[in-house]
């Protein structure tokens, strides 16, 4: 039974890194830029969340779509202002202005509203416990897997059906031809950045209500476990950022299950190392050998 | 520009003027901000009150500095305080990891360092050997332990016990390691021993283990960022035995991201009680509130000021012309000083012999239970 | 239909063009043939606004379309077949196509279009759900040009479609480039290889390092010593 | 010619260090500075020797390499445990320092003779964070809580092994070897086609890389009193590869200069505690901004000031030899 | 000619791409001195075949023979000081390094001067070094490359990159010369030039190459014999005059008219 609790816990978690990853993976598969500030974008999100929720009192939902909506009109102002300016720099060029990005976000959140932590009201979604054969499962678990699983199949949906995934996939792979087909490749790009961090928005929130503890360095960690998550799936896939998260998540927990709780992290870069030797693209990317 | 910056406060000593410079080095932000924060509104209370009558005619100064609760920013804090600012004291950090990163420069330049609340006692005594320039304010960690592991068996009636220590810190595992001495001696076992790390956010995992053990009692030795997610999260995995730690508890976001259910059956050793009807303490918390608009002093709170105190007393008593060195010679001789954490005489290992306070929640309030002498 | 006047284009501190101006009326093949690096394909991205000019005009059928986006120059009907191909190579065939109706609203014509490229290109048919990339270069060049087509252009900028093509396919290319012209479509096109280009072409222009040398009637210009001299090789 | 050249500019980088060090030194003895700004100073020097041994890695060879705290980490470790541990002598302290670095440099080497860019990136990060949890788990050296290191650094010891690093690394980046390692940055198939062995020099990069790495390591533990795993997270290789990239890729001049300007900037910025790190992330972002390719560029220090052969028949406008 | 041992030879050499067969049960000889052509329409696997040989990847199956020595599974950096060397159909050429660096790059085997003989700059470090500019440079202006020495690779014009690539190959001091659509985006007038070029190089080097083109003037004008690959197999096989009129080869490639 309690590995099946543990199973369980590992879920929740790894859909948290998921819902993070999604973003991170959409982001890199278009622009090709690891985006290290998407993890404070999450950070915003969750604040946004909060003080809707404190201030504005607002229920779970108003507040989940109005920290999209914020986080969704962030991405784009960052990417507006930082980002654009460097598409034809080199790539490790962009990655340093990301992780200057990181940095102001964070120092800027200390900055206005200082360093101390905030806890999310207790009360925002009903917990009920589920018991199931000595299996607690909290309803508030099952939200977080069910709205990761949805925003995935939306995602996927919007990349590979419509028409502006079609242009986002375009642009990926040759924004130059794809400014010849009459797509206009600032706004494709700036849709890019609103749907990722929409979703960075969305997993604050959910992360304040399933974790309570807010503060202005929290997306550090999970971004950077986000990001794993989204290299074990295969960067740039949708499914493989859903896949790579949960694996995570379970991994972490089995090893904690087993006593490991201080090498929780460790076993998690080690299985990241193994299966980029052994899976240089990652679970779901295809091998791609360069072409001579 | 680098020279430069230096020349301005090259008065060694400061003793020219009639100011005298006292360093803070704190966790102002950071993981454990809390504890910071309210050791310098305490130290700052009782900074006002001493200037207003002044020491030996003359003023002190605070020069504050934030060490971002880490042992890194700390040594920085320390070696600018030190060397550029050429303060005459420092109070040190708040958590003992932090204070002991600066033990060595404080020895080393023969500046004293006092921390409030670090209670490892190899903060004072590092590796059996005495730091001359190193003191406390609070009582050490052998004793916090022993008080809660006999407070678990007699009080709450605990056979099993687990321990969940924060493995970052020594203070933790000094804790965890006195708790579990005394437990048994009492005739209790340990069932299992786990750790976190600082800045985890998910217990789940570990917590479903310990609870397949099935402890009486969890012994949960560390600050409150984590404890308070690790409190919550226990009751929601159905964890509802007592549940226990000590000063690091002590904080208002414990309440705030715990919350007040959770909290149920908890209970932490303390400095003191702002609810202890002593007079000494009252009218210390009546100032308080007056200064910071209403506001509880915490233990930290307490201890800062009583620290501001008996750092004052040492200047005093250092004469005219105060060096560090006289001050850590009148420091360590001090006794029988009367401040609000209770009486003030320094052993031989510069600590003070100090009871401890047990306090429960209820309805997210700390409400005091009894009260340990050493 | 179209005309370029002046046109000055830099990059970064390098001149590409200088001082270009050239004609196209409406149903015409030209050709433009000049050596390696000389500037046509910077000639063409500049009338499809990839680039921008520094100085000088271009007019297609009477409006000003100087550094304009690209994305509007597609639509007032001009499309571009960038050099090497420019397929999008992790889609298929069809969403290639597709693609190139990007701009487009109405869906009949778009499934009309469709249907035409599918009878210039049989090829393409054959291969719809295709990964683009993993054409031969032969049919990415097909696809391209089908991709382009489907924009519904008035003129066709056309860069070096032979390029790495087997004999073969070069000569399945250019008869299709002629079928193009034929239902209406004006072209510009680039190429190296000069003595074909000039075959199919109604007028030529010669570049040499960002300037227009010689211009004038394809049969003039295969017959002028000069351009044999430079373009054409000993035969 | 090239040599008597060559030898000339050697020698007078030598007569230059050699006045740099002495001025410092007697600076320092004659007390005109605090020991705070001293120990600025001696950092400084150490994240140089950072910064030119990443230089080595990522501006040189071209290996994504975000780990390089890693290296740092094990070479403070080691070298702390040889001084305070086993009662050995700073010097000894160094060489493990380095030597244990230079072994894991090797490890980690491994890895990157099968991953490119992004991927690698990320597991030199992994890697990283795997050498951080190892020490927090490992109580001999004080697990999470770190170690105390007495303060044995001193300005001739970092001025000594700053000198060594930029040396070895400059007279290996200007060689052949040097130059192979370039070729596997610019074209990896290239490389091999040219009879590179590829494999051997990235390794060879990553061993000389970790080993000064370490060696800095070393020097770090023993100027800050307490080491502590939480120090050498990924942050600090980011602090490392962005002298690196701000310096400009591929200009050990550019990585010198912008580990001495970040560090300088990052004092100064002290006396603002509240702003301090707003006012260091915009500075990062609007260099970025507005100098992409670094400070520098590709270029060193020294072409500023040397003519370079003159430059005629540049290729520019060089169309010339296609049509008569 | 079949008198002398093959310097190359291929046996049923053949290599898969998941379920593609780019290339399958090749056989080849390639004698002494002589210019081969392989040629094929897009896809074929000519560009796929080079890199077998060159160890870029590694056949699935067959057996590569270089002076007798079978040579499958060895890494390219091997192969290459072993003798064959290459050109790329995209041109790849070390960007940033100057002409020169790329030149001495190809030189790299032949330096004496170890690691640490260069950091300690010990004189044969630089003896070494000079020796090698020394030789770079006069390889230059056997191309005409010398008065770019000192500019960076990349900005030299298209034609110049093609001939510096090739400088390049040959500078690795090879016995056989692989060359990938040398001609690809040039003008005939320039095709012509690099006919004469190819012709010169083999003369004054003692050389085997084999050339890819599509260029027909280019391969019917300098090939003594010509490979057909389509579809990764060899089609054809024979003197340009026979495969110009090879059924299989003009249905294939060559179209019905040809020139
Ligand atoms: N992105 C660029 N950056 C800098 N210079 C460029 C760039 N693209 C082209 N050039 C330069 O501009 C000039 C014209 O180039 P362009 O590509 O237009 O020539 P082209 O006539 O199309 O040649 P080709 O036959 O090789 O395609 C050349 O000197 C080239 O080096
Ligand atoms: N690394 C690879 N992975 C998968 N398929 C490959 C790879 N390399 C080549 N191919 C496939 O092998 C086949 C042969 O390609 P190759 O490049 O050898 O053709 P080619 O004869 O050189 O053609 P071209 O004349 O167009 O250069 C093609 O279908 C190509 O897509
Ligand atoms: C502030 C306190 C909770 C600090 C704790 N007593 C320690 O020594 O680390
Ligand atoms: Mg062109
Ligand atoms: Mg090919």
């Amino acid at each position: 039974m309690e590995i099946i609790q543990q199973l369980v816990n590992g879920i929740s978690l790894g859909s948290i890194y998921a819902l993070i990853a999604l973003g991170y993976t959409m982001v890199y598969g278009i622009v090709k830029l690891i985006n290290f500030a998407h993890g404070d974008v999450f950070m915003v999100g969750s604040f946004v969340g909060f003080y809707s929720i404190t201030f504005l009192h607002l229920s779970f939902f108003p507040a989940l779509i109005l920290s999209m909506v914020a986080c969704a009109l962030f991405g784009v102002l960052i990417e507006r202002i930082a980002y654009k300016p460097l598409r034809n720099a080199t790539r490790i060029a962009a990655l340093i202005t990301a992780i200057g990005v990181s940095l102001l976000i964070e120092n800027g959140m200390i900055f206005f509203r200082g360093a101390q932590l905030e806890a999310y009201p207790n009360d925002i979604l009903p917990t009920n416990k589920i018991n199931l054969l000595g299996v607690t499962v909290e309803s508030k678990s099952l939200l977080i897997l069910g709205v990761s699983v949805a925003l995935m199949i939306i995602l996927q949906f919007v990349v590979h059906k419509t028409k502006i995934g079609k242009a986002m996939r375009a642009v990926s792979h040759d924004a130059e031809a794809a400014k010849l087909m009459g797509i206009n490749v600032n706004n494709t790009i700036s849709a890019t950045f609103a749907i990722g961090s929409s979703l960075a928005g969305a997993a604050g929130v959910i992360f304040g209500t399933y974790y309570y503890k807010i503060e202005p360095l929290m997306g550090v960690i999970p971004g950077l476990k986000a990001f794993v998550a989204a290299v074990l799936g295969g960067i740039g896939i949708i499914p493989g950022a859903m896949v790579g998260g949960l694996l995570l998540g379970v991994i972490e927990s089995l090893v904690s299950a087993a006593g490991g709780s201080l090498w929780r992290d460790g076993v998690a870069f080690i299985v990241l190392i193994l299966i980029l030797i052994f899976m240089p693209q990652g679970i779901f990317g295809k091998n791609k050998r360069e072409k001579v | 520009a680098l020279l430069s910056g230096c020349g301005s406060s090259d008065s060694a000593g400061s003793n020219a003027s009639d100011e005298l410079l006292i360093g803070a080095n704190l966790e102002l932000t950071g993981g454990v901000a809390s504890y910071g924060q309210s050791i310098y509104e305490g130290a700052n209370l009782a900074f006002k009150e001493i200037n207003e009558k002044g020491i030996n005619g003359k003023k002190l100064k605070f020069v504050k500095y934030d060490n971002k609760s880490t042992a890194e920013e700390a040594m920085n804090g320390a070696l600018k305080l030190i060397n550029q600012d050429k303060v005459l004291a420092i109070i040190g950090s708040a958590t003992s990891t932090n204070t002991l990163a600066q033990v060595e420069l404080a020895n080393k330049n023969k500046v004293p360092i006092i921390t409030a609340t670090g209670t490892s006692p190899e903060v004072t005594v590092t590796k059996g050997k005495l730091n001359e320039y190193v003191f406390r304010t609070c009582f050490i960690d052998p004793f916090q332990g022993t008080v809660a592991a006999n407070f678990s068996t007699k009080n709450l009636s605990a056979k099993t016990a687990a321990i969940y220590i924060d493995n970052s810190s020594d203070y933790s595992k000094g804790l965890a390691a006195s708790f579990k001495e005394s437990f048994e001696a009492n005739g209790g076992s340990v069932v299992t021993e786990e750790a976190y790390l600082q800045k985890d956010t998910d217990f789940r995992a570990t917590l479903t283990r310990i609870k397949s053990k099935q402890p009486d009692f969890i012994y949960i030795p560390g600050y409150y960022e984590e404890v308070g997610l690790i409190v919550k999260q226990a009751r929601e995995l159905g964890i509802d035995v007592p549940l226990m730690g000590a000063d690091g508890w002590d904080s208002p976001k414990l309440l705030e991201i715990a919350g007040a259910d959770a909290l149920t059956k908890t209970f932490i050793t303390n400095h003191y009680s702002s609810g202890d009807p002593d007079v000494k303490i009252q009218s210390f918390v009546e100032a308080f509130q007056k200064e910071y608009k209403g506001k509880k002093p915490d233990a930290f709170a307490a201890l800062g000021y009583d620290t501001a105190y008996f750092l004052a007393e040492a200047i005093k008593n250092a004469g005219e012309e105060v060096t560090s060195e006289k001050i850590q010679q009148a420091l360590a001789e001090t006794k029988n000083l009367q401040l609000v954490s209770g009486t003030f005489t320094i052993d031989e290992n510069h600590n003070p012999i100090k009871s401890a306070t047990i306090l429960r929640y209820e309805k997210g309030e700390q409400v005091f239970e009894t009260k340990v002498n050493p | 239909m179209l005309k370029v006047e002046d046109l000055n284009v830099y990059y970064g501190n390098i001149h590409a063009l200088k001082g270009v101006s050239l004609e196209i009326n409406e149903g015409e093949i030209v050709t433009l043939i000049g050596a390696n690096g000389a500037g046509k394909s910077t000639l063409l991205k500049t009338i499809s606004g990839l680039l921008k000019p520094k100085q000088g005009k271009i007019i297609f059928e009477g409006k000003s379309i100087t550094a304009k986006a690209a994305q509007t120059i597609v639509k007032q009907g001009i499309s571009h077949v960038p050099e090497g191909r420019r397929v999008f190579a992790n889609m298929t065939v069809e969403e290639n196509l597709q693609l190139g109706a990007y701009l487009r609203k109405d869906k009949k014509g778009i499934k009309q279009d469709m249907e035409m490229v599918y009878d210039l290109f049989p090829r393409l048919l054959e291969r719809l759900k295709q990964q683009a990339g993993t054409l031969s270069g032969g049919e990415q060049q097909m696809l391209a040009m089908g991709r382009a087509l489907m924009a519904k252009p008035r003129l066709l900028l056309l860069d070096e479609p032979s390029m790495g093509l087997a004999p073969l396919l070069v000569k399945t290319i250019f008869r299709i480039i002629e079928e193009i012209n034929v239902t209406g479509t004006t072209v510009l096109l680039v190429e190296q290889n000069a003595n074909l280009a000039l075959s199919i072409a109604d007028r030529a222009y010669v570049v040499e390092t960002g300037r227009i040398v010689l211009s004038g009637n394809a049969e003039e210009l295969t017959s002028s010593e000069k351009v044999k001299m430079a373009y054409l090789g000993g035969n | 010619m090239i040599k008597l050249k060559q030898t000339k500019g050697f020698w007078l980088s030598i007569l230059f260090a050699f006045a740099l060090f002495t001025i410092v030194q007697i600076v320092i003895s004659s007390a005109l500075i605090n020991f705070y700004i001293v120990n600025i100073i001696m950092t400084m020097g150490i994240y140089i020797i950072l910064a030119v041994s990443l230089h080595l890695i990522i501006g040189i060879t071209g290996q994504f390499s975000i780990g390089h705290a890693g290296f740092l980490a094990v070479g403070a470790y080691t070298s702390a445990v040889f001084t305070m541990k086993l009662g050995q002598p700073l010097l000894i302290g160094l060489i493990a320092g380095g030597l244990a670095a230079a072994i894991a440099g090797m490890l980690i080497g491994i890895p990157s003779l099968r991953l490119k860019g992004d991927y690698l990136a990320i597991a030199t990060l992994g890697f990283g964070e795997i050498v951080r949890i190892t020490f927090f788990n490992i109580d001999y050296i004080g697990g999470p809580s770190g170690m105390m290191v007495s303060q044995l650094t001193t300005w001739p010891w970092v001025f000594g092994c700053m000198l060594l690093t930029i040396l070895v690394i400059r007279n290996f980046t200007n060689s052949t070897h040097g130059r192979a390692c370039i070729s596997v940055r610019e074209d990896e198939i290239a490389a091999d086609a040219m009879g590179i062995n590829t494999t051997y020099y990235k390794v060879v990069a990553f061993l000389i890389g970790s080993f000064f790495a370490g060696v800095g390591g070393a020097l770090w533990a023993h100027n800050f009193y307490i080491i502590q795993p939480s120090q050498f997270g990924f942050l600090k290789s980011f602090d490392i590869l962005i002298f690196v990239v701000l310096g400009g890729l591929g200009s050990m001049s550019g990585a010198v200069i912008a580990a001495i300007l970040l560090t300088l900037v990052s004092m100064l910025l002290t006396e603002y505690p509240e702003t301090r790190m707003v006012i260091y992330s915009l500075i990062l972002i609007i260099t970025m901004l507005y100098r992409p390719r670094g400070l520098l560029g590709t270029k060193e220090v020294t072409s500023l000031f040397t003519n370079r052969r003159n430059k005629k028949g540049g290729p520019k406008d060089g169309n010339t030899h296609t049509v008569a | 000619m079949e008198t002398h041992t093959p310097l190359l030879k291929v046996d049923q050499v053949g290599i898969r791409f998941g379920g593609l067969k780019a290339v399958a049960d090749v056989n080849m000889k390639l004698y002494p001195g002589e210019l081969v052509g392989l040629i094929g329409p897009n896809g074929a696997g000519k560009t796929t075949f080079f890199n077998l040989l060159t160890g870029v990847y590694v056949p699935t199956d067959g057996k590569i023979f270089f002076k007798g020595e079978n040579i499958r599974k060895q890494p390219p950096y091997k192969i290459t000081k072993k003798g064959i060397s290459r050109t790329f159909q995209n041109i790849r050429l070390f960007e940033e390094l100057s002409v020169i660096d790329n030149v001495k790059v190809a030189y790299h085997s032949l330096a004496k001067h170890s690691i640490l003989s260069s950091i300690l700059r010990l004189p044969n470090h630089f003896s070494g070094e000079k020796e090698m500019e020394e030789k770079a440079l006069e390889f230059l202006k056997l191309f005409n490359l010398d008065q770019f020495r000192d500019d960076k690779a990349k900005n030299l014009p298209y034609g110049q990159q093609r001939r510096l690539e090739i400088a390049r190959a040959l500078a690795a001091n090879p016995e056989l010369l692989l060359l990938d659509e040398p001609a690809a985006g040039m003008n005939p007038k320039e095709t012509a030039q690099l006919m004469d070029l190819i012709a010169f190089i083999r003369e004054k080097f003692n050389l085997t190459v084999l050339l890819i083109e599509h260029d027909m003037s280019l391969v019917m004008g300098v090939c003594e014999r010509i490979y057909v690959l389509d579809h990764g197999q060899l089609i054809a096989h024979g003197t340009p005059e026979e495969i110009r009129n090879h059924p299989k080869v003009i249905e294939a490639y060559l179209g019905e008219e040809v020139s």
